[in-house]
């Protein structure tokens, strides 16, 4: 328990631990996989892994280094082809929780991994785009956000919306049509925010531990709501670590 | 019946300026190769289409050949970002580069309707983003039946793609298996068609998984082994990780960039 | 995950009086054993869909199970007719039975759409014939892109869908390789699924041509060796031609339908 | 050459002759799989078979029962998913051949399949129905209908039109938006009829030896057109009567 952990080790297994076995979950290369992996291999045995690339059901023994990883397709219950994944999979509803990450995020959870700064025509950052977030954060049961906290990522206003989360507030995703449930956890390096339940803006509901709600403020660029009961989470136990550190190794080795 | 031809000649017949052009592959199987050689050949004014532009499009776009980019992830997977995509977006070298970007969802769905012979597909997409106001190729329809309003996007029909498959005999009929992604949809959807493969084989034995394109549904396969590198072939090779690595520092700068692309792909030996 | 449970259990559970059912199989796979436990337990009011009625529906609207049918092609395959199917159109016998006409493409298109969370699908089809003029599941739409104009036809999503697969595993995992139609499809539209099979094992092991069901996406399934009979299982058994055959004569007459139902079906002696 | 034969071997035979290596075929069980088959067993072995149930390219070395019979799955090149069939393959106009069967037929190669006397909803016959007919009609490069002739199926007008040929006449095809050549031939146990360049009337210009125009006419429910320079067919050789009667024999075996 008393062991030294990273923020960033702190983050994957607060993801981690969203996680619950019998659910399925989309999930991206990088904290998501790691984290995905990290629940699987720990408290979620069951957890069903989905990866855009067409692996149902990956069961990794090592953490895939993309998301057309071998390892996936030769792991998986099924591999599909890639249009199968997003509409009979994906845009039905069929998949309870989706991960993703952000380069910008507002208070509504909207997602920008498109372009900072500037025009889009003629932007000052040019980032790798949509992806299969837009439809993730549409269609799946819920979304969680891994993201690290700083004011240049969580901003008062996404320069541009890759990916809905509350729109501009209650009733925006009722009135978009969107079916999923939208962003209802967003975990950083600093702790947990979740989506309150009445205005949808990200509260602060639990604090990593030693971390402050000044800091996490200061690592905010907007007003952050604070939940009146506010936590402060387990740090990693000595298994998730051991687990973590392992399957990173994995990621060194076949690297 | 698909022809068997040299890689030179598949792109020299099949691959022409101003062409639209699907190098598909996702992660796994892509087809990079063609890619190069299609630099090798100096074509130019392309419009490259392709769901996830991986290295082998940051390649082509740095060398010139592109005008235009359909796309809807642009990244180094489990890297970063692509430079040479980024200098032309950003600073317009070596050209301007034109895009018009998508959600994966929408790209797969684009191909559906392209391999279908329909102009348009449906999905619940794009949804309240901003993608739709820099394109009008995102347009939303109603449902006949149900009135509720969804999303359309028109079909993609390359003038060619190119994908890479483990094998093919010699009529022509392409297997691949493992991650299959788009390619079937990719190849259907395009006018011409060019398949490098890792083997020619006197017969395809069939594996689990696999996808087969029929030879009279491919214009051309060439006989390529190792044409994915440094993506993989599934039961053939795996993937260059470090390589994946070693091009974040290659594409960063554009004479690293040139020097690369001269000695790597312009003056290689290549094999008839 | 889905359960694994006694056929006769499945059935009362998941196919409830005046539900949608589907029983899909094309020609291979198709699930005969949980058609007869439908008129086993007396089933009533049932709204059946399925591409090709084969003998199977014909067995289940004689026996009065259905008072709607959806469909495609209503034949017995290389025999003919299914008398028990025209004598319920022309004579209403035993019961008046609607019938709502589609197209294989249609349908399948109205399964696709079921499977992808769409209230529709767009397809090439219908055009100039007058199966439109009977239902109006089937309409126009106009291409937002090109201005074209197709034919739209409604999402399909049965209450319960049930079909005969080769495998499973202990959590439910189904495996199906041959012809495997529209199964998939019929499957994920449905809210429900039953899916009977030929053998539990511990570990599927991959097969060419599989279509692999993951457990969470299917809601029972249950252990019915030769549960196709007379359609066939792929590696398991051949299709008894004879029977489809001899069904000519046995469903002609309702009397001799009669007692080949109550013999063979209502008093089989059963599995637990 | 002067071996004896039936009126529906020659009819078979014919069918087969149309067909060409190198063409692909959506062929049904009966009539259009026996001839196809024959036809690859004989001048076409390039031939490509299309079934319905999936399998593209098969290669069956018996007559198949059903178009799901497992020889079909076994021989093909690849098997498919039916939407696949129909959205991939049939669609997009990529099937050159088309083999369609007919209750009616009319002089515009309409065809019924339906529904024969009486209302829809109170008909006096009832027959199967569409099946895949009205697309391979709409959709393949061209459709050849094999049926028997006479006055009950050659009609003045079909009860239902199943699958459209050239609707009312000229012109109709590119009206109704139907991109494949529609019905080109009509081959029957008398004869064979083409469809005219002009009129789109099928218009008898082939005799099977020994039928005269008299009875053929007689076998027409309409006043049937006749081409100005009518030839008569070859009789079946005695290796396609071979080929014919040993495919024909393996499907007695089997059943």
């Amino acid at each position: 328990m008393s062991e030294q952990y990273t923020a960033d080790e702190m983050m994957t297994v607060a993801a981690a631990r969203q996680l619950r076995a019998g659910t399925a979950c989309f999930v991206g290369i990088g904290l998501p996989s790691t984290a995905a992996n990290l629940a699987r291999a720990t408290h979620a045995p069951g957890l069903v892994l989905i990866y855009e690339s067409g692996c149902l059901g990956a069961k990794p023994d090592r953490l895939p280094l993309s998301i057309g990883d071998g390892v996936l397709a030769d792991t998986a219950d099924a591999v599909i082809s890639v249009p199968e994944v997003f509409n009979y999979w994906l845009q039905p509803g069929r998949i309870d929780v989706g991960f993703l990450g952000a380069a910008q995020l507002d208070r509504y959870g909207n997602i920008n991994t498109t372009v900072i700064g500037g025009e889009y025509t003629d932007p000052k950052v040019r980032l790798p785009g949509a992806g299969g977030a837009p439809e993730i954060a549409a269609s799946c049961g819920e979304v969680v956000v891994i993201v690290r906290q700083s004011r240049r990522t969580f901003t008062e206003r996404v320069d541009f919306v890759t990916s809905v989360g509350y729109g501009g507030g209650p009733g925006d995703r009722a009135r978009l049509g969107l079916r999923g449930g939208g962003p209802r956890t967003v975990i950083t390096d600093l702790g947990v925010l979740e989506a309150d339940p009445d205005s949808c803006e990200l509260t602060l509901t639990r604090l990593h531990p030693g971390v402050t709600v000044e800091r996490v403020r200061e690592a905010t660029g907007w007003p952050l709501a604070v939940a009146d009961e506010l936590s402060t989470g387990e740090p990693p136990t000595a298994e998730e670590l051991a687990v973590l550190r392992a399957l990173e190794a994995t990621m060194r080795t076949a690297a | 019946m698909a022809k068997l031809v040299p890689l030179a000649d598949g792109i020299a017949e099949l691959v022409r300026d101003g062409d639209t052009v699907a190098l598909e592959g996702f992660t796994h199987l892509i087809p990079f190769a063609a890619g190069h050689e299609i630099i090798r050949q100096g074509r130019r004014d392309l419009t490259l289409v392709r769901m996830t532009p991986d290295v082998v499009y940051d390649q082509l776009i740095g060398a010139g050949c592109a005008r235009r980019l359909v796309f809807s992830w642009g990244g180094n997977p489990g890297v970063g970002s692509l430079h040479r995509f980024r200098d032309a977006v950003q600073n317009s070298w070596p050209g301007p580069l034109e895009l018009e970007e998508h959600s994966h969802a929408g790209m797969a769905n684009r191909y559906v309707a392209g391999a279908s012979g329909l102009p348009f597909a449906v999905l619940r997409g794009y949804t309240g983003t901003d993608l739709p106001r820099h394109t009008t190729n995102i347009r939303s329809i109603d449902c006949p039946f149900t009135g509720e309003t969804l999303t359309a996007v028109p079909a993609l029909n390359p003038d060619v793609t190119v994908v890479h498959a483990q094998r093919a005999d010699r009529a022509g009929n392409v297997q691949m298996w493992g991650i299959t992604g788009v390619q079937k949809e990719a190849v259907l959807a395009a006018r011409r068609s060019l398949v490098t493969v890792e083997e020619i084989v006197d017969e395809l034995t069939p594996v689990a998984g696999q996808v087969v394109l029929p030879g009279w549904a491919v214009t051309a396969v060439a006989h390529v082994p190792g044409g994915a590198h440094p993506s993989y072939a599934h039961g053939y090779s795996v993937r260059d990780n470090a390589f994946y690595v070693a091009w974040d520092e290659i594409s960063r700068d554009r004479d690293t960039f040139q020097e690369w692309i001269a000695r790597h792909v312009r003056d290689a030996e290549v094999q008839a």
